[in-house]
């Protein structure tokens, strides 16, 4: 089992999920963030003073997927997020030792 | 001429004060609304015409609407320019008006011109640049308020001298706007993703809290348009209120009706549904009048909403459905239920066996403000598209006004967010 | 008779239109205090009764509260229905009134039908169904409020005529809702997980928004009382601002003995406490009088919040420690702190040299009050309760009101929350 | 003496009570600004000074500051101590005031010497102990505010008695607040991260909000000081309202030069500038005058808060670039724009053709409010700090007011925050 | 050293805390977060347009305990979140290289 | 490619992002989070009720880093969060399969 981790841009996560579901991925969670990397926070103005922001609102989507699934999601999930612009974020797999669906108690590829 | 009357003064100067919260109100009834991006956008386009609109008022607004006649009732003579002599004639709506200092009158009247734009910016929101939105305000109120001003509210006015009627602002404001509002957005376009997408309120409070402030300073907008403290204002707020009353409930049954839910939207909605309809009718109808006229506000103005999801034009926060439609609604059926017992200044309408006339005098005035406000929006909004262009980028609607047009962020709740270093 | 006067009319119209202003504030009082789930549910609760008292105000609760009394000073006739023949026997509390125009009354009593039911809603957050509340609110404001209103405000009613004063309703409106509330509560129940599960106010901001106007329009609620622009007014109006400020120091002074803290919301909620308890005085004592009243309603009030606790009743925002229990400091104080130089209308009280009858009398008004609106509210729910159901689901009431009820969420801030499509 | 007249009472009455309604507007303005942590500070340091200040001003405050001379015109006597024998000397600043019940014009000043410290909490945001602060606030409106307003306002005060004009309190509120601001923050000190780190609002729509009320009560602060309902409040309504929009304008143009945005908190800046600067001319000057008034007062201020960077003094929300640069813009150009005509209390100003000596009695009251309040309010600034310390610790700071000085937290939206276990 | 994430139903964290206190878990953090899966998200109705909510409020729980334990403990978490209706919500477990307790530097186990 | 998560105190985030930059991380990602553990939350008062706030607020900080890094930004991270008091926070490593650079596709190290 694998855990997907993506930080994105917010406003591309629909795009993202529709791209997982297309590819039979049945579920992700979802986090608000703030990124701080080689893109610039925005400049803002405070009476007449100039400021950056340090941080850049980001969405953290986390997927579990079965081993061999990983690769071609991570694919997807590029695809569907690429602006081309800096500051589309990335992407990194873990690896999981098991997963239980609450409800039912299932293990493993059946928890999802 | 007549004394100053005290309490007549006191009326109009503590209405001017009402009818100026009421646009705060309209921005915050707004900015509830939209997404938490575009906040600061809507907020800024509304208080922006306090500034604007009010300067343009006291130069050249309040002579073109209220100045001596020009002749054929279509526009005021520049006289009192700058506010000057105005002792002399102060071109009010009746000798009433000689009881109160003329300044009242002009600060009154002049919060009818801030607000009236004010309305339009419910149908643009989330997509025009505050630039654009700047030049449209201010021309339209000169080009489009005042003349529509003087036709109705000014003695000299061609509307006013065939008797249409119109207590408080049926056409002037709100048809005046709903339609400016309705050409404005056919230049502008759809937001990006309506309406597949939901792009649902970010603060109900919000907008509540408008519809409160709102609810409380349409009393004086319409029973401040009695320039005086007597029966006809008291009647007039007490219509005010019950229309609103009756326009919720009602909005909120078909409303469950069909969604199956009645809604906080909803009966903010409603209420200003009927606050919209009674505005003309104010001062002449009687109580049971004012309650069918809510009532029926509240139910049309609900289902006029569904026409832009057919239609397919994005009158984002309504402007159409409840300003349009409802100023409408208000001022043909003031041809219904008008009661003489009521306002020796209006005959009694078709349901109290007056005759035809008023009816048809309603209808001039809409079909005239509709024809002139609409036509003139259009072009405006087209010279504008064409010279410095009315809509904001792709990437900037993305991420919306706030920080676009204003380098500023509406919220900041959380200790990471707002870290910072200043240049 | 004599003329309408332009000043009093004033003073009354406006009065009606901040005491309208004070529904919303009540709103958002209550709102900021529920958790963020049941926002929306606590504002439509209040501003619904804008919508459904109004209407049948007009159609019914006027004439009932003052209509001719139909004999014994218990209700009044059906002869105002649909505000009818007002002109002829106008109904008012004296002759002063008779300087206005009837609408003016019955707008400015309007609102208090309106906005004392909506008191009761801060006891019942976040558990009870919004149609239920509907059937609850309407069958109220008629069976209830109208009779009480009819006993002490109406010159024909038997505790008006017995002579126990009540200058602005503390009888009529905060004792009337407080019984009420506690009545309602015992055949509600508890909200799930009170006591020991914590739940803070969602935006102490909006409470403290609620507490600003609720503050600014009480000045009209209690000076508006006075039916005129006069030196009663003008007393009742100091008295009002200082008991809320003496009140809101004394709150204070005790949590703090107490909690180690000053809280916002025990300014707050002090504040309120002493407007409460001045209503029925505020025209009545001079300004020391005031004072006292105020120094002994924060004081008390906060104290009573304690009972709740030590009883196990879920009173949910402290509708019975606060208007309970302050109206009845008020009404019971103004024995001992009415000012006969202040009002003629009073008798001086013990504190001033006068005699027991006032007190007496003012007695025999809470008791009453208390009595009849404590066994019909109770009744009232119970036979709600057994029919339609009070109460929502374990599991609506886990989600909350806002999306349950109302299928809407107060706020969407994030960029992911808001994320829907359109069906 | 004259008998009460019910539109002049009607007037002051509503007025009042608009006066009061700013505090609140004043502590959402302020509290927006700050940071999430430090919202409730704020709004307290604000709320509070309507329960204190006005218990003190019953108390003390109105006879210090309208009670009969004590010679020299520097201060008032006891006479009216717990506003007894008030109908005998109502000590009015003129004899209009004598057609409006003593008790309304006490109201009417009690909300001044309300709202007039509470300028000062801008300055302090973030930092200061809610008791030190409690300490300077109850001193300061007696040793300061009272003697300033007598001066001032009281027709035995020596500035008043000198013929220096203040329709409003350009300087009994607003340099007196902006000096006392100023002096206390050099006692303070920073905010620690200041002027590095970015502290930007927590919430724009809150400031909004409170602009909105400012400007709406403040049409009252102004017009209502003309203790009438007549010309002059007519003039002074309307110049107040200019002037804002004036302001607004030119603070926005100079803003979009200086930094390429126009920003929704430099249009609400801008519009509190010119409400500012127009408040000492409100009922002296003319349209045109209060236009000029506006456009200097939006873009000087703008300017001056870059001084603050400069000099390197934390005024966090900028209380001295606005009300006390804007006091001093309004008190001093009213010696040019001065217009006999609008008000036959004053002479022309210089630039109407009138002499210069309106214009040094300006710079007279100017100096010697800037003197008088700077120094008691430094003297007494250091000695709270000396015994009780004004300023929290470290980590309090870093952790907020709202939780180290109130116990609170302003906002709990999510579902996880707000779970606890009641102790 | 594991890592255990819970993802559960926001309602359902005071009683998963209290499992995991019951169970000497000394501590342990919550993120809110959007969840996206079999559940639906809720209807809404905005003047008069009907829209679903793509996504669900869930609380993320991470908590991180010594190799051992896991097991039990995500029994224990599975007991505490689960109402047996869909959404209850998934636990997953992920190995550990080191942790460090800031304030004192102790590492692995000694840092919990 | 290792993955640092570190939980610290909100107001130390800038000190962190400065060290971390100092050293040449060029990226992080900040999570708003709710902490429970020794660290007691706050009391507050609500009308003469006394409560404690059940949770803290906390920062998770997450930094991907090469295989060798790891544990001087780990040390880096926690000298530059310590506050020495109760509540400073945790820090773990984990290991990380690979990362994408979502805007060119880049693979591993060159991704960050
Ligand atoms: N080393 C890192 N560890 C964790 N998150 C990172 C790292 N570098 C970047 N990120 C996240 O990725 C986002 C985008 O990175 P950035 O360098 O701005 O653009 P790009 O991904 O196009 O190079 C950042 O806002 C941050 O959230
Ligand atoms: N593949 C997945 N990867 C990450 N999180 C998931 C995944 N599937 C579900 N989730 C999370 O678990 C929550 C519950 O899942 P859902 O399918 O709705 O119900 P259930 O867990 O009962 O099957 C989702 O809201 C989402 O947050
Ligand atoms: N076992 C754990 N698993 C995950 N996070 C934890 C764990 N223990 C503590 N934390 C996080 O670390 C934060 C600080 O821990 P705490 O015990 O309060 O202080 P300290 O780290 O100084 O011992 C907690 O608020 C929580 O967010």
């Amino acid at each position: 089992m694998k855990l997907i981790t993506a930080i994105v841009k917010p406003f591309k996560i629909d795009e993202v999920r529709d791209a997982l579901k297309g590819m039979g991925v049945e579920g992700m969670t979802i986090t608000e963030v703030q990124g701080f990397g080689r893109q610039r926070g925005q400049t803002e103005v405070y009476r007449g003073a100039e400021y950056t922001v340090n941080f850049v609102p980001k969405a953290r989507v986390e997927v579990l997927v079965a081993d061999g699934e990983a690769e071609r999601i991570v694919d997807a999930i590029v695809e569907a997020a690429r602006t081309g612009k800096i500051g589309d974020g990335k992407i990194w797999v873990t690896d999981v030792d098991g997963v239980v669906r609450i409800r039912t108690g299932e293990k493993g590829a059946d928890a999802l | 001429m007549p004394d100053i009357d005290s309490g007549n003064t006191a009326w109009v100067l503590i209405s001017a004060a009402l009818v100026l919260f009421m646009v705060p109100g309209l921005a915050f009834f707004y900015a509830g609304m939209v997404r938490s991006k575009n906040v600061l956008g809507m907020l800024m386009q509304n208080f922006f015409s306090l500034g604007l609109v009010s300067v343009l008022w006291v130069l050249l607004g309040f002579t073109l609407a209220f100045g001596k006649d020009l002749g054929g009732g279509l526009l005021g003579a520049l006289d009192f320019i700058g506010l000057s002599k105005l002792a002399e004639v102060p071109g009010f709506t009746d000798d009433l008006a000689l009881t109160i200092p003329p300044m009242a009158f002009v600060a009154f009247q002049m919060m009818f011109a801030v607000i009236t734009p004010a309305l339009i910016t419910g149908a643009i929101a989330d997509r025009m640049k505050f630039g654009a939105w700047v030049v449209f305000l201010g021309v339209w109120s000169i080009v489009v308020y005042a003349p529509v001003a003087h036709w109705v509210f000014s003695p000299g006015g061609w509307l006013f001298q065939r008797g249409a009627l119109d207590f408080a602002g049926g056409t002037v404001v709100h048809i005046n706007a709903g339609i400016a509002a309705l050409a404005l957005i056919l230049v502008l376009g759809r937001r990006k993703g309506w309406p597949a997408e939901a792009m649902p309120p970010h603060s109900l409070p919000l907008t509540l809290l408008g519809t409160g402030i709102l609810w409380f300073g349409w009393f004086d907008f319409n029973a401040g348009s009695a320039l005086g403290a007597n029966g006809i204002a008291g009647q007039a707020l007490l219509n005010t209120h019950v229309a609103a009353a009756m326009a919720m409930c009602s909005w909120l049954v078909v409303e469950r009706m069909k969604d199956g839910k009645a809604t906080t939207l909803g009966g903010a909605s409603g209420a200003v549904a009927g606050l919209v309809a009674i505005t003309p009718c104010a001062g002449f109808v009687n109580t049971i009048g004012a309650l069918a006229i809510g009532a029926v506000a509240g139910a049309v103005c609900f289902l006029a909403i569904l026409l832009k999801y057919k239609l397919r034009y994005d009158d984002s926060l309504d402007v159409v459905a409840v300003h349009l439609v409802g100023g409408i609604i208000g001022s043909i059926l003031l041809g219904l239920f008008a009661d003489h017992s009521i306002n020796g200044a209006t005959g009694d309408g078709i349901l109290l066996g007056g005759n035809a006339e008023l009816l048809v005098n309603q209808f001039i005035a809409v079909g005239a403000t509709l024809a002139f406000s609409g036509i003139l929006s259009f072009v405006l909004a087209k010279a504008i598209d064409l010279t410095m262009g009315l809509r904001v980028t792709e990437d900037d609607e993305a991420q919306g006004l706030d920080t676009t047009q204003h380098a500023e962020t509406a919220y900041s709740f959380g200790d990471v967010r707002s870290l910072g270093r200043v240049a």
